[in-house]
Formats: C-alpha cells, structure tokens, sequence
C-alpha cells in the first residue's frame, strides 16, 4: 500500500511569547495532532478562530520545525530531508496559500514576477512558453490577463490578491496544497468559481488538498473529510457530509448552529439565545480540560467525547 | 533572559565597552600630557624632572595592560587623576563644575526642541496639506539642515553683536557670585537664552517632521476617527487619541537625538564660551588632556545609556500595552 | 576702589593655582604682580635694571660669581619681612626638585650663599648674562613653603607674596580679583587697589568684551584694530605694538629625510628659500601690519637696531629681500633642477626634496605666514606643503628634530645675545625649541660664549659684529619679522599708560615680561 | 405609528474622493431611508461603498473623501448643515458606530473607562463618579464584569473589546447605532453570541439599526428591511422577506444562488 | 519602474530638491571651469566686499570666496557621498543580516550597534580627528563612514525584521528560492525607500559634521572645504569685523545642500509612505469640500 501523501503524527507546537518585563508564556498551539490525508483527496480543517488551523497548516508544510512528533510527507519525515535538490524537489511537492493573501505578496514585485518565479525555478520555463504558461494561469484564476499582470499588489483588491496567490500556487504544480482560508475575501459568486477550479484541479490533476476555512459551509463543497479543531486539538474527524449532518463534539455542535442561516431570525430575547449562551459557555470550559475518549460515531466519523 | 535584565544587561556592558574605547582613544593620540604641560618651558625636562612629574600629576606609565587595570580601578572608583589643563582640579572636579551646565544647556533645549516641534507637528498633521503644513514642514526640513556651527554663528552676530540684545558668552554674569540669588538665577537664565534657542532650532525640525509624519499615521487609524465619531472636541482627538500614540516613535527619535543634542552643544558651547562638558572637551582634545578625555567621553557616554535608560521608562509608562505585568 | 580690569591672556575658565613654578596652570598674573622680581632689566631701555626687591647686584671680578643686596624694609604679604634667606630658600628648592628648575639654572651655577642682606651665586663659568635668567626666578617665601611636601603639585591656595598685588578678593571660573598687598615696600607708587581679570576664551569673544567698553589694560590680537578697537572710543582707546620675538623659519639641518638634509645644508639653497618669503605679505596680511617686517640678514630686528652691523645688510641684505626671479636663478645656477616634471626641483644630486612647514594649530597669523611662505617657495619651485600639528607635539618636534622645516619664534632678551644664544649655541641643540635649526658653528659658539665673558662694552660690540657676520653669512634661520609685543589700553578710568610718545618700558600685561610691574605703578585713576 | 416614521432621510447623497488620478465616486445618488426602531441591513460586495455611507451619515469624512451632493436628515436635522460645534455635540448622542474594525478602534493608551468618561462627561458634563457608575452599568449591560474598566484595550479579547465599544455605541442611548461589519474578524460562534446581545439590546432599547455586511445569511437572520449595493448604487430595498425569497435585481439572486448553505445537506 | 519616475516627478519637494542636489553635482564637476583662480590663490586685498571681480569679495588672506566656495563644493560633495556610502554599506549589510538571519547573529550585531548608538558621535569623531590629526577631508569622510552607521543598521534591521515577519518571505521560501535571492530580489527592493533615506541622512550629516570638525579646527588648513573656509573666516573674526561674505557663503552653501537633500529626503517619504503621498489630494479635497460647504449654506440662508 502507498503511504499517505501527508501523514502527521503527534505534532505538537508550542509558542513562546516573551514581554518586556521577562515574563514567559506559552501558547500550546498544537496539540499531538495526528491526521492522514491520501493522495488525490482533500481534508477540511474547521475550528474556531485561534484554534491552530494555520499552525497546523504551515507545520505540514515544514515551514517551522515542531516542538515534538512528525511530518510525513510520502512515509518520509521532512525534517530529514536535506540537500538543496531533495528541499527543492520537496518545496515543489507541497505549496501553500497563505491566509493574509496581502503580505503574502511581495509589494515591490508585480503580479507577473510572482507567477513566473516558480515556473522559471520549478519547470525552467522562459521566453515564449514563460508568457503562455502566465497568461493560462491567469486564465484559470479568472483574472483579466491584460491588466492585472503589471500591477502591484497594493493596486489589487483583497479578492483579486487571493487569486493571485491561488494562482501562483497552481504555477508550481504541486501536489500537495496547504489552503489557508483562501477565499475568505471573495465575493460570494467568484468565491464559488474559485472553490470549483480546486475541485477541477483535485480531479483532473489528482492534487491533494489540505484545506483551512473556519466557514463550514464550503468545507463539503470540496473535501472528502473534515477535522474539527478546538484548542490546538483535533476533537472530531469525519467524512464531510456525515460531520456536518451528525455533529458529535459539543464544539462541532455549538459551531454548526452558530453559523448563519438566512432562514432563521435572531432576536435577543428568546430562550434559545439564552441556552446557546450557556452552551458555548460550557463548551469553552472544555477546552482546559484533557481531551475525551475517542469513538468511531460512525463508520470512519471519530470524535472524542 | 527577561527583557529588563537583559536591557540593564546591556548598559552595563555598553558601559564597559565604552569604557575600553575611552581608555584606547587618547593612549593611541600622539603627543604626551608633559609635553603639553610644558610646551611653554624654555628647556627640555631632563628625563628625571619629567618621571617625577609624570608621577606627581598621577599619569598612567608602565606597560599597557598595567595602565588598563589601573584605569579600570580609577573608573570604578571614580577618581579620574588630575587635569592637565585646568590643574590642579581633579578631572572629576572639572566634570563636576561643566556637567551641570552641559545637562542644563542641552536638556533645556532637547525639551524645549522637542516639545516645539513636537506641538507645531502635530498641528501640522492635522491640517495636513494645509497652509500651515506646507508652509511649516519644509521650513522645518529646511532648518533642520543647517548646522549648528552656522546657526549658533548668525545668533550671536545678530542678536549679541548687531542688536545687543542677549550677553554674547559666560553662562552668568561674571560679576556676580553663585549662589540661589534671584540675580543670579536671571543672569543664568539670560545668559541661557541664546545658546539654548540657537541649539533647540536645529532640532526642532525634527522633531516637526516625525511627529507629523506619525500623527498623519494616527489620524488614519480607527480609533482617532472613533474619537471624533464620538463627538469629543479637536483638542481632545488631536491629544489624547492622535498624538499620544504618535509620540512614541518620537520617544525614541528623542534618546536618539540627545546625542545629537550632545554633539551640538559641543559647537553651540565652543561659540558662545559656555562653560559645560562640550566646550571643555574640546579645550581637552587641543591640549591634549587625556585623563580629562577620558572622563569626558565616560561622562558623555553615561549621560547617552541615562537618556535611553529614562526613554525605555518614558516608553514603558507610555504604551500601557508594554505595561502588562 | 581704583578698580582696573585687565586682560593678560585667554583662557576657558581660570583655575586657583598660583604656584609660580608651575608653568602649565598657574594664574598668568602670579609673576611680578605677586611674586615680585629681585630686579626687573628694562629691555627698551637697553637693558637698564631696575631695583626691586634687590636693592642692587655686583659681579665678581672674573664674573663668576654675582652678589644681590636685598632691599631693606620689605615684607611679605602676611607682615613677615622678606629675607635674603627666602631667596637662598627658593634656589635650593629648585635645587632638590630640577622638575621646578625650567630654566635648568642648576646646571649653570654652583652655589648661593647669604650673608646678612646678600645673597651670593657662584656661577660655573663666567657670565655676564646669567642674570637674566636669575631673575626669573620668583622667590618665595620660606616661612610657608618650608612644609610643602611636592611643591610641584602645590597650588599655594593662600598665597603669601611679595609683590604689589597678592590678595585675591574674589575668584570664579569666569573672573577673578586680585587686590593690593597690604604690606607692599613700594605702596607709595602703587595707585591701583584691585585687578579684575575677566575670562575671555577666544577672538570673537575678545571683540565682544572690547565693545563693552570694561577692558583698561590687555594684550589681545585684534583684527582691523583701527576699525575693532580704537574706532570704538577714538578718545580713549589706543594701542602700540613695540617688536617683540623674532620669528623665523628653521631648516632643520639634521633631518632624517636625506634630500632634504642635503638641500637645507646648502647654504644657498637656504638663500633661495629666503628670498621666496614674502615677509611685507607676511607682515601686512597675516599679521594685520602688527608685526614688525625682519629683513636682518642676521634677524637682528629693529628692536636692537643699535647693535647692527651695516656690513652685513650690504653683503648679504639682498638674501633677505622677497626677490622670487633671483631665488629661482640662485637655484638653478646651484644645479637645482626639475628633473620629473613634477614642477619642482630636486637636489644637483637628483634626490627628492619636499617637505612639511609645521606650525601649532590655530596660530592662524603663523598659518598664513606659512601659506604665504608656501606660496613662495612654490613659485620658485620648492615643494612645501603646510601641516599644522598641536602646539605640544610642535615644540616636542623641534626639540627632538623630528621635522624638516617649522616655524618659531626666538624669545628676545635684554641684549641681542640672548636670542643668538638660544637659537644657535650648539649646546642648546635638543633642549629647547629655540635651536631648531640644528645648526652647529664652533666658531660662533665661541663668539656666544665670550660675549658676557666680558662686561666691557665696546668689546661686546665687537663680538656681536662678529656674530651678525657669521649669522649673516650663514642663514642657519630665516627671519622673516617680529611678532608685536600685544598691547591695548583705555585711558577712560587710568593714565600714565606707557605708548610710543612714552616708551618707558614694555607696556604689555601678560606673562614673561616682569616690566609689567613698573607699567602697573606708573598707572594713575582717573579722577572724575 | 412610530414604527412606520423615518428616522434618517438620505437622498441623493454623493461621495467622491479625491485621487492623484482624479475624482472616484464612491457613492453615487444614493436614496435611504431608516425607519424609528427598524434593523435596516445594507449588503454588497467589498468595496461597493457601504462603509462610505455609514461614514456619511455620520458625517466623519474628512479629506480626500468629499460629499459633493445631496442632503441627509436624521431626526429632521440636516446634518450637512450643522456648524462645527452642533455636529459634534449631535454625533454619538444621535448617532453612533460600531466600526468595521472594532477591535482597534479603541485607543490603546487610555482605559476602557477613560474612554467611557470621555463620552459621557464630554456631552452630558456629568461627574467623574457619576461616570464611572453609569459606565459600570453598560459594562454590566453587555455582559463584562465593571472591573475591566480600568483594564487597557490590549488587556481584552477580541470580542471583549467588541462588546466594549458595543456598550459606548449605547452610552448615550442614541437613536440610530450603525454597525459596519462588526462582526467579520471573528469567528461563528463569537459572532453569533454578539449577535444575539446587540438584538437583546435593541428589543429592551429601541434603538434603529443600520447593519452593515456582506454575510447575506447573517443579513437575513437580523434585518427587518434590506438594501443591496452595488458599485456605489443602492440597487434594490425591501424587506428581507421579499429580497430572500423574490428579489427583483438579478445581481441580488446571483448572489444568493452563489451562497453556500448548510441546511441544503442536513 | 517608469510609473515611480513620474511619481518622483509629480512631487514638488523631490522636484526641487533633486534641482538643488544637481546643480551643486554640477558646479563640482565643473569647477574648473567655472572659477579662473586656483582656491588658494591670493587674488586681492584681505577682506575686499563683493565686486564684479570678486563676486563673493575675498577672504582674509585676500583669495576669492566664490572660488574657494565652488571648489569646496567638490570637497564636501566628495566627502558628504562617500562617508555617505560607507555608512549606507555597511548599515545595510549588518542590518539585514542581523534582521533577516536573526539568532545569534543578530544578537551579535544589535548588540554593537546598540552601543554604537549610545557612544556620543560628535565628540568620538573630535578625539578620532585629533588623534588622526590634520584630518583631511577624505579622512574625515571615512571617519564619518566608520563611526556613523548605527542608526542606518538599526532601522534597516528593524525593517527587515518586519519584512522577514511578513509571508512573502515565506511564500517565495516555499517557491523554492534561494537565500541569497530572496534577499537581494525579494527583501532588498522593499527596503530601498530606508535605504535611500539613511543614504540621504547620512550626506546631510556629514557635510554637516565635516563642516563642524573643520570649523573647530580639526580639519586640514591645505583643504578647501566649506568647513575650512567657515574655520578662516571664524579664525579672522569675519563676522565681527563686517565681512560677513566670508562666512554667508559657506554658510548658505551647506544650508542650501541640506535643504535640498532634506526635501528628497522628505519627498522619498511621502513616496514611499502611501499615507503621505495623498497629501496633495487631501488638500485639494479639504478645498472642494469647503467651497460645496459654502455653497451649501449660502443655499439654505435666503431661506433662513
Ligand atoms: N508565531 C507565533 N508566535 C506566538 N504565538 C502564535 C504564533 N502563531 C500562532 N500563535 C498562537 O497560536 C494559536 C493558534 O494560532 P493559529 O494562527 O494557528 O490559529 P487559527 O486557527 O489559524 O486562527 P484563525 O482562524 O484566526 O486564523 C493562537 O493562540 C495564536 O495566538
Ligand atoms: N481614501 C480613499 N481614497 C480613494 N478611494 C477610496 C478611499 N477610501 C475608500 N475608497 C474607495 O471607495 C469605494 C468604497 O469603499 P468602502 O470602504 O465604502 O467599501 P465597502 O463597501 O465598505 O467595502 P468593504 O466591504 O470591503 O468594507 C472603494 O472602491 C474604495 O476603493
Ligand atoms: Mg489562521
Ligand atoms: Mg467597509
């Protein structure tokens, strides 16, 4: 049997934050995290904000070492990988998109330096086939190829910056992408364009995808399966759809029905807004606690409750 | 390490490495305090006369590392040997008398230069674009770059020998005596005008600019325009919500110019004969009194790592976010 | 209170020291207004001496040895009479500490002596002139000295003195008062009660002082003095400049760089170099017209003008005039010659001559002299570059010979001997600034030498002719001019000041020329 | 009835701002009217000038931003013609906001309660002490303990300092309380709790609401009446029944169309 | 890059400065042939007024102001750009290494210039000057370069730092650059509006500190600099005597070089600084807005 693609076992990051006076705190952003994520499929990563969904994210790319346990990328830890060729052969492997699309992009550089870096670095692309590789990249992220190539970052919108950042991503050709809430800035239609390029790209391309939203909604829209995060651990894991319909973690509950819904009024005065009050009061009261006992709720659905 | 520790840390051992410079610098300056101390003789001291001198005046001789532990001690126990040029006062005696004035001269005019161009920046900033600003912002600039030498130079023809207006030199009134007199606090504040002004002017500009530049940063920010949707009055806004964020990168531009302010009043005390550390250096440095360098530069040094110490302090108490305990 | 406010020097900020042996910080006004000369030699009078605290002084028959009567009656400033014991005190102080011995006069003499009221020094050798230097040393008084553990380090806070003014009433940093002595053997004369001494660091400062109007008596350099000064208060302010040290360009004769030996040591490569100095530029632009133009083939100065020998202008006066066309002509007819095209001439021999003119920093009439000079020797084709080190490694470099050309001045004595003497003598070779020539002539040594062997003065006329000849001749230094003796006075608050129509003595109020006393005593208060 | 009476009363108001290419109108001909007690949502996509508009109605545009035309009414009060001193005692008192980015639109140098003080005693001239009780009050009114008051901004959480300036938008229990996007940097279950507070409020209060975001289901969940933006155009109003279920713009159904929704799978 | 020329362009500050630096660049390069004197030749009398000959009158050793301030133009040009130079380099390198390698390297070097920072400048140059003695004016320069870069590695480290914080590092890390790239590519172009500015601070402080040195007589009396030309006029008393030319015209030279290079300095703020470079707007803006005001009111009053 082939390996995972990307494989994380019992990854663990701590944060040290220092102030001026020499007090010392750690923020235990990672918790022995331990996930698989197969070749041509794509995971959602959900969880409220701070949960350490990004630290999760750019700990599988390698971009920090962990504090304990492993990345697996193919079966193979990538804190061993060395030499320039193998790192380079890794960095193509696996990209990602950054959540702030905005300083992700160097100001001083235009769009087109960014998307023709890669392709020049990674497939020693140049002249004419350079140009036509760029202008169909920007194609894909539905951006208007005559304008947008020579502009600076700071001249595009939030939206049109993420689908820079999308696209050069794509440019790479990787096969692992780390997406970190990459349409969080997008129009609601674009939005939806941008969720069915990845898809294409999952299917045609067999790219696995490691994606990181904390809006639930487009989590099923493209991947498979969905983990929960809640306090810098995974509480619930599950196929997307059977997360969504039977939400076993009280995180996953109270989080499900905290997202909006246009066919439901919210007004203050009612019992239910009371009850969810002291339900997420609870459910942040957990959060100190030692994580439950894990249970398969369904077939390949665990939480630990 | 915690962060005070280590900032303290830090000014110990910029200290001491201060401390090695100024040991080095006049050691490698050619010429030898005897020689200047007895360039007026007819006669070449006969090298007898010249080891007992060099011995009464208390000069380091012996080899270099001898010279370094005794100079180590000497730092410690702040007891910096005799001045050549103004023997027989110690050279913490000659210190003692010029320092007062030097953090008289030079505090009053870093105050006065940076609450100045500090207000006029921040008036600037908030009618940025406006007349005042493009008026008062280039002007500043302007100023700014002319240097004290030439500033200090224009004042004292123009108001001490043209108009007549302020004493031309002395940090008092030569007739009269130290002391707490009201006579004596007007001649010394008198006397003060001019240098202090001449010195404060080149640093105004500064101070102008960076405050501007920092408010016009702040008035953009959320909570100014909050302030002002909350209907509090300009002066309130401009205060408390622009420029008391926007004064923190001041802060900083403020330790960093008191060296500056330093070097400045270093001109500014040579051309109006005031009697501070600035001029005294420089009356050290043409006689080469090296013991008296040294403890020039010690005490500069010093006055620089008090000056960050209290701006860390001033930034502490400003930015309650550092504040946290 | 006839209250006169004097200027003697600059400074930054006064400091109490008023040891006279201490040549570095003691007060300028510690000599002859507190410690009084046993005899002052008036040198515009020729040298005349004047009777202090001597009533007067005999040599020995072989000059070996001089004997000085003190005067009877006078008391130091505490009431203690003044005694021949307090000058024996005084040389045997310098005696056990050489470091207070400036002058090295314990190398010059034997023994002192006292018997009642006189006091008697034995020389080694005869001189008539060693008691110039003699009286430059300031007797100081046995009863408070006695105790001091390192006089050399002793500042002598409460100054007990003999002169005319030794209390100090008041003293700051920026100003200091120093009153009459109560005790003065001479109060009769003395009509000035209190000497005010402002602080004053720099020229501009002098010219801000002076346009207040405060300053009766001082030696400044001002520019434009007409215009800075006299124009100020034409009825009251006035000045006059009388000659003083000479001042010359010294080619060091030993110096390590060996082009430059050979040129220097070619006597007419020095003649060149002399007729490229502009010395009227010198005078009239660098020094303002107060210096007094030199253009002695000797150096002699107009001062001692009495004592010139014409037959050496006539034979070689041509040397010492600004004449650039004959300065080239003389350089090319001695094989001097451009020989790399540089634009100057290397020696007949081909090696290279060029060399720094060193002079203190921030002298600026010696600076621009120097350029002046620099100019010159350009045009006829000497390199020479300026370089202007502080006045400490200066001196040090023309004691030691560390140099290739500087220029200095030649203090000036009562006679013309004095300064031949310190700048020639071979003896004083490394010892003193003033013989930065490193130049050596046996046989003007000798002349030196004899000339106060005798005290008959017509035979020291023919020394001195002799001297002049070979000086003359040889050019050891460029003269170029005298440095004016500085010297400024109001006539608003006091009279009697000494000035050309009254050429008493030499009128100035700083150090080194004890005549200031006598100038002092002659000064009367304006009575409103 | 006080229901059907309008509060605010814009028309054809006109921004533009000044750029170094020329003036960009950011908002252009724009009619809105906000009745007494009603939550009026006002939608759009990023950047059509929703902000634009609640800055206008508070008049707080200063340089380049001009507002070149047009007239707007609150209580019946033009305030476009208000002197300097009227329009700043009128703001806050009448009006208040909730910023888009409420999280740093606290001064970060003073406490909270320096903050309320200078709300409170800077229109109603009250007393240190009265101030501090009256402060106290709204602190406990949404929901944080009073201690907190002497705490510095950095000191809360996000949503802490969210339902801070939530408390000083009510200080002076304006009329018209106008809420840009105050909820979007937080997560679902932090919004939906503040959400639910600011509904509370309003019932017991009677404030009017303009609610301002691009979340359309959010939008549904708490507008009585919903305006939709687009390129500095008000292109349709109505009630939020009717723009949910029968808008007449086809932009307004695209983007419904566009919107992910849960309830499709459960 | 040919929008940022326009935009350099578009801003009168950077317009006039520039103008300014040029012309004096000018006048260097062209001294000889602008001036027939050599600097240090006497022309005339001490202290002639401006005339026709001597358009600036002439110093107290009788050569020509204009001359000497002209070929003192070149000295302190020299002087101010090279000092200015070293100290950009080295504050650029150390700044970035420290800020972008971060560690111990960046302790190492944060730690020197810390105390760089805190030894008082003016007075360390004076003892150096001294020791060095009769510092020419290229010593001085490098004097200058060596003692001043601090505050340049200082912000420069500060700025990378931030950058370094910021993902596109990381992003063009992940794309597989190399380091050396993504420091001169990737960092560097972000950091050349500091870089520009330490430059231009650093010119301005030297000439200025050039200047001052010579002026107290630290300087090399064979130089021509307008330092130098400030130490003979101060040394002769110029001002006090009336010849104010002697000191006016260095003086007005070095102010006007530091006013001009101040207003690059500042123009290269507002350009890089997008909050400044609205200002022209802002102004603009405040004006219409006004007048509509006005005619605002003016349209409510007949009714009033
Ligand atoms: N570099 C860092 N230094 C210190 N703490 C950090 C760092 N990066 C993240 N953290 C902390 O780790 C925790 C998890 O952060 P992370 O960014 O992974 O959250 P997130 O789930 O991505 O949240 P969001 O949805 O808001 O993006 C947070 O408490 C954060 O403050
Ligand atoms: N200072 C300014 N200068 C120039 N244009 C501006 C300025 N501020 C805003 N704009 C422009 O005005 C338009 C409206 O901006 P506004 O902030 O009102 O949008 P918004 O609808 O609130 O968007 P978002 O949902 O992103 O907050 C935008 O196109 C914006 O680019
Ligand atoms: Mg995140
Ligand atoms: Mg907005």
């Amino acid at each position: 049997m082939t390996p995972p693609i990307l494989e994380l076992v019992a990854a663990s990051k701590t944060f040290r934050i220092r102030n001026i006076f020499g007090g010392e705190k750690s923020v235990a952003a990672l918790q022995q995290v331990s996930l698989k994520l197969d070749e041509g499929r794509a995971l959602a990563i959900v969880g409220e904000s701070g949960s350490g969904k990004s630290t999760l994210g750019r700990a599988a790319t390698g971009l920090f070492p962990l504090s304990s346990g492993q990345v697996l990328f193919r079966g193979r830890d990538i804190a061993t990988i060395r030499g320039r060729k193998a790192r380079l052969k890794h960095r193509r492997a696996v990209q990602m998109i950054f959540q702030d699309p905005f300083s992700a992009l160097n100001p001083a550089h235009t769009v087109r330096h960014h998307l023709e870096r890669p392709l020049r670095l990674h497939h020693g692309l140049s002249g004419v086939a350079l140009g036509e590789r760029v202008a169909g990249i920007v194609a894909e992220a539905e951006l208007d190829p005559n304008h947008t190539l020579d502009k600076y970052p700071h001249e595009l919108s939030g939206g049109q910056r993420q689908r820079v950042n999308l696209a050069r991503v794509l440019a790479v050709g990787a096969e692992l992408v780390v997406a970190d809430e990459p349409t969080s800035m997008l129009d609601v239609s674009i939005r939806r364009s941008m969720l069915e390029l990845i898809a294409r790209l999952k299917t045609q391309r067999g790219l696995s995808l490691l994606y990181i939203t904390h809006d639930i909604a487009t989590a099923h829209y493209i991947a498979e399966e969905t983990a929960v995060m809640f306090g810098g651990r995974i509480v619930e894991w599950g196929p997307s759809r059977e997360v969504i319909a039977r939400p076993a973690h009280p995180y996953t509950k109270v989080l499900l029905s905290a997202v909006p819904n246009a066919s439901e009024r919210l007004d203050g005065d009612s019992a239910a807004a009371a009850a969810f009050a002291v339900e997420v009061a609870r459910v942040r009261g957990m959060a100190k606690e030692e994580i439950g006992q894990w249970t398969e709720v369904s077939p390949g659905h665990y939480a630990a409750v | 390490m915690p962060f005070v520790l280590r900032r303290i840390g830090f000014y110990i051992v910029a200290f001491c490495a201060a401390a090695v410079i100024n040991f080095l610098i006049p050691r490698l300056m050619p010429g030898d305090p005897i020689d200047f101390m007895f360039a007026k003789a007819e006669n070449t001291l006969p090298p007898e006369a010249r080891a007992a001198l060099l011995k009464t005046f208390g000069f380091a001789v012996g080899p270099l590392h001898e010279q370094f532990l005794a100079y180590l001690r000497s730092v410690f126990t702040w007891d910096l040997g005799y001045s050549v040029k103004f023997y027989p006062l110690t050279v913490s005696q000659v210190l003692g008398y010029a320092l007062p004035w030097t953090v008289f001269l030079a505090g009053t005019s870093a105050i006065l230069a940076f609450s100045v161009g500090s207000i006029t920046g921040i008036l600037a900033a908030w009618r940025r674009g406006g007349a005042f600003d493009s008026v008062a912002s280039p002007l500043a600039l302007a100023v700014q770059a002319i240097p004290a030498v030439v500033v200090a130079l224009a004042a004292l023809f123009v108001f001490g020998v043209a108009l007549k207006w302020l004493p031309t030199g002395y940090a008092f009134d030569p007739k009269l005596d130290p002391g707490w007199s009201p006579q004596f606090i007007g001649s010394v504040a008198h006397s003060a005008i001019m240098p202090v002004v001449s010195l404060a002017f080149v640093h105004i500009g500064g101070y102008l600019v960076t405050m501007r530049n920092n408010m016009i940063g702040q008035l953009g920010e959320d909570h100014v325009v909050m302030g002002l949707a909350k209907g509090l009055s300009d002066r309130r806004v401009r205060y408390n919500y622009a420029a008391r964020n926007a004064l923190l990168p001041s802060v900083t531009a403020f330790a960093l110019t008191i060296g500056s302010v330093m070097g400045g009043s270093l001109v500014t005390e040579v051309v109006f004969n005031y009697p501070g550390l600035g001029r005294t250096l420089y009356v050290a440095i043409v006689a080469r009194d090296y013991p008296l360098i040294q403890g020039q530069l010690l005490v500069m040094t010093l006055a620089m790592l008090t000056a960050n110490l209290a701006v860390d302090l001033a930034y502490v108490f400003l930015d309650p976010r550092l504040r946290r305990a | 209170k006839a209250i006169l406010t004097a200027f003697p020097t600059e400074t930054t900020a006064f400091v109490a020291n008023f040891n006279p042996f201490n040549t570095s910080t003691r007060l300028s006004t510690v000599e002859d207004f507190m410690y009084e000369p046993l005899v002052i030699f008036n040198v515009l009078q020729g040298g005349k001496p004047e009777y202090r605290l001597a009533e007067s002084f005999t040599y020995n028959d072989d000059l070996t040895a001089v004997t000085f009567k003190i005067r009877d009656g006078v008391k130091w400033s505490d009431g203690q009479p003044f005694t021949a014991n307090d000058v024996l005190f005084t040389f045997n102080l310098l005696k056990a500490h050489p470091e207070l011995d400036l002058n090295a006069i314990w190398t010059q003499i034997k023994s002192v002596e006292v018997d009642g009221n006189n006091v008697t020094i034995a020389y080694n050798a005869a001189n008539s002139g060693l008691i110039y230097k003699l009286v430059q040393v300031y007797v100081v008084p046995e009863h408070t000295w006695k105790d001091v553990a390192d006089p050399a380090t002793f500042t002598n806070e409460k100054p007990v003195g003999s002169g005319p003014m030794t209390e100090i009433e008041r003293f700051t940093p920026q100003e200091y008062m120093q009153c009459r002595n109560p005790n003065y053997w001479d109060a009769a004369n003395l009509f000035v009660d209190c000497l005010r001494f402002p602080q004053i660091a720099g020229n501009d400062q002098t010219l801000t002082e002076v346009t207040k109007g405060e300053l009766d008596w001082f030696g400044a350099f001002l520019p434009d003095i007409e215009k800075t000064y006299v124009g100020l208060d034409p009825d009251h302010n006035a000045y006059w400049f009388p000659g003083g040290s000479m001042v010359v360009f010294n080619l060091n004769q030993q110096t390590k760089n060996a082009g430059n030996k050979a040129a220097f040591n070619d006597l007419n490569f020095r003649r060149a170099f002399s007729m490229a100095m502009d010395r009227q530029a010198m005078v009239d632009i660098a020094g303002y017209g107060y210096p007094t133009l030199n253009e002695y083939p000797s150096g002699l100065g107009a001062a001692f003008h009495s004592w010139n020998n014409a037959k050496v202008d006539t034979e070689y006066g041509q040397f010492s005039k600004y004449n650039l066309d004959a300065a080239k002509q003389l350089l090319a007819d001695s094989g001097y010659k451009d020989v790399t095209g540089d634009g100057f001439v290397e020696n007949p021999d081909g090696s290279k001559i060029g060399f720094d003119i060193i002079v203190p920093n921030g002298w600026t009439d010696w600076v621009n002299s120097v350029q002046l000079a620099v100019e010159g020797l350009t045009q006829v084709g000497i390199e020479a570059r300026l370089s202007t080190p502080e006045e400490g490694p200066w001196d040090n470099m023309l004691k030691s010979g560390d140099f290739d050309v500087g220029i200095n001045s030649i203090r000036g004595g009562v006679t013309p001997h004095f300064m031949f003497d310190l700048a020639l003598y071979s003896a004083n070779v490394g010892k003193t600034r003033q013989a930065a020539s490193h130049y050596s002539n046996p046989e003007l040594d000798k002349l030196l030498d004899g000339f106060y062997q005798t005290s008959d003065e017509a035979e020291q006329r023919k020394i001195m002719d002799q001297i002049q000849e070979i000086v003359g001749r040889d050019l050891p230094y460029v003269a170029v001019f005298n440095n004016p003796l500085w010297y400024e006075y109001s006539t608003k608050r006091f009279t009697g000041w000494f000035n050309a129509e009254n050429p008493v003595a030499r009128p100035v109020v700083y150090g080194g020329v004890p005549e200031r006393v006598l100038h002092l005593l002659a000064l009367r208060p304006v009575t409103p | 009835m006080v229901q059907q009476s309008n509060l605010v009363e814009v028309r054809g108001l006109k921004v533009d701002f000044m750029t170094t290419t020329g003036l960009f109108t950011a908002v252009n001909a724009v009619d809105l009217d906000i009745r007494r007690g009603e939550v009026m949502g006002l939608a759009g996509e990023s950047g059509c000038g929703k902000s634009t508009i609640a800055f206008a109605l508070m008049r707080l545009h200063r340089p380049p931003a001009i507002i070149s035309g047009g007239s707007i009414r609150v209580d019946g009060e033009d305030v476009l013609a208000l002197t300097p001193q009227a329009l700043r005692r009128w703001r806050w008192r009448k009006v208040s906001m909730v910023f888009q980015s409420a999280m740093n639109s606290l001064n970060p140098v003073l406490t909270i309660f320096e903050q309320f003080r200078d709300v409170l005693v800077g229109h109603t001239g009250m007393r240190r002490d009265a101030a501090r009780a009256r402060a106290e009050e709204l602190m406990k009114l949404v929901g944080i303990a009073a201690a907190r008051l002497d705490d510095y901004p950095h000191q809360l959480s996000g949503g802490m300092r969210q339902r801070v300036v939530l408390a000083m938008a009510l200080a002076l229990e304006p009329e018209l309380i106008i809420m840009d996007e105050p909820t979007t940097a937080l997560d679902v279950v932090v919004q939906r709790e503040i959400l639910t507070e600011i509904m509370a409020l309003k019932a017991r209060l009677g404030f009017s609401l303009l609610f301002i975001t691009h979340d359309l289901a959010l939008m549904a969940q708490l507008a009585d009446r919903i305006a939709i933006m687009l390129k500095g155009l008000i292109i349709e109003v109505g009630a939020t029944r009717q723009i949910v279920e029968a808008p007449e713009q086809s932009y307004t159904r695209a983007l419904w169309d566009a919107m992910p929704r849960l309830e499709t799978l459960s | 890059m040919s929008g940022s020329l326009e935009v350099i362009f578009r801003n009168k500050k950077a317009v006039v400065g520039l103008a300014i630096v040029l012309a004096y660049v000018a006048i260097a390069v062209a001294a000889p042939w602008i001036t027939e004197h050599a600097p240090m030749q006497r022309v005339g009398r001490p202290h002639e007024p401006p005339s026709m000959d001597q358009l600036l009158g002439t110093t107290r050793m009788g050569r020509d102001v204009f001359t000497q301030l002209i070929w003192g133009t070149r000295t302190s040009l020299f002087v101010g750009f090279l000092a200015g130079l070293i100290v950009t380099v080295i504050g650029v390198t150390l700044g970035i290494t420290a800020g972008y390698l971060g560690g111990w390297v960046d302790e190492v070097i944060n730690f020197f210039t810390n105390i760089a920072l805190v030894i008082p400048q003016l007075p360390l140059l004076l003892v150096i000057a001294a020791f060095v003695g009769q510092a020419s004016p290229m010593v001085i320069a490098l004097i200058i370069g060596l003692t001043s870069w601090a505050w340049g590695a200082r912000v420069t480290r500060a700025q990378t730092m931030s950058l370094r914080r910021r993902e596109f590092i990381e992003a063009s890390e992940l794309a597989g650059e190399p380091t050396w790239r993504m420091i001169a590519v990737e960092l560097l172009p972000n950091l050349l509006s500091i870089i520009g500015f330490n430059f231009i601070g650093s010119v301005i402080y030297t000439i200025i500190t050039e200047a001052t040195l010579e002026f107290l007589g630290l300087g090399d009396p064979n130089a021509v600099s307008w330092g130098t030309m400030l130490y003979n006029a101060q040394t002769s008393s110029a001002i006090m005597i009336g010849a104010w030319w002697e000191v006016a015209a260095p003086a007005s030279f070095i102010a006007v070089i530091g006013i001009g290079l101040s207003l690059i300095n500042f123009a290269i703020d507002e350009i890089s600084n997008p909050r400044l470079r609205t200002l022209g707007t802002v102004a603009k803006a405040a004006k219409a807005q006004r007048a509509i005001d006005r005619a605002r009111v003016d349209a409510t009053a007949p009714e009033a």
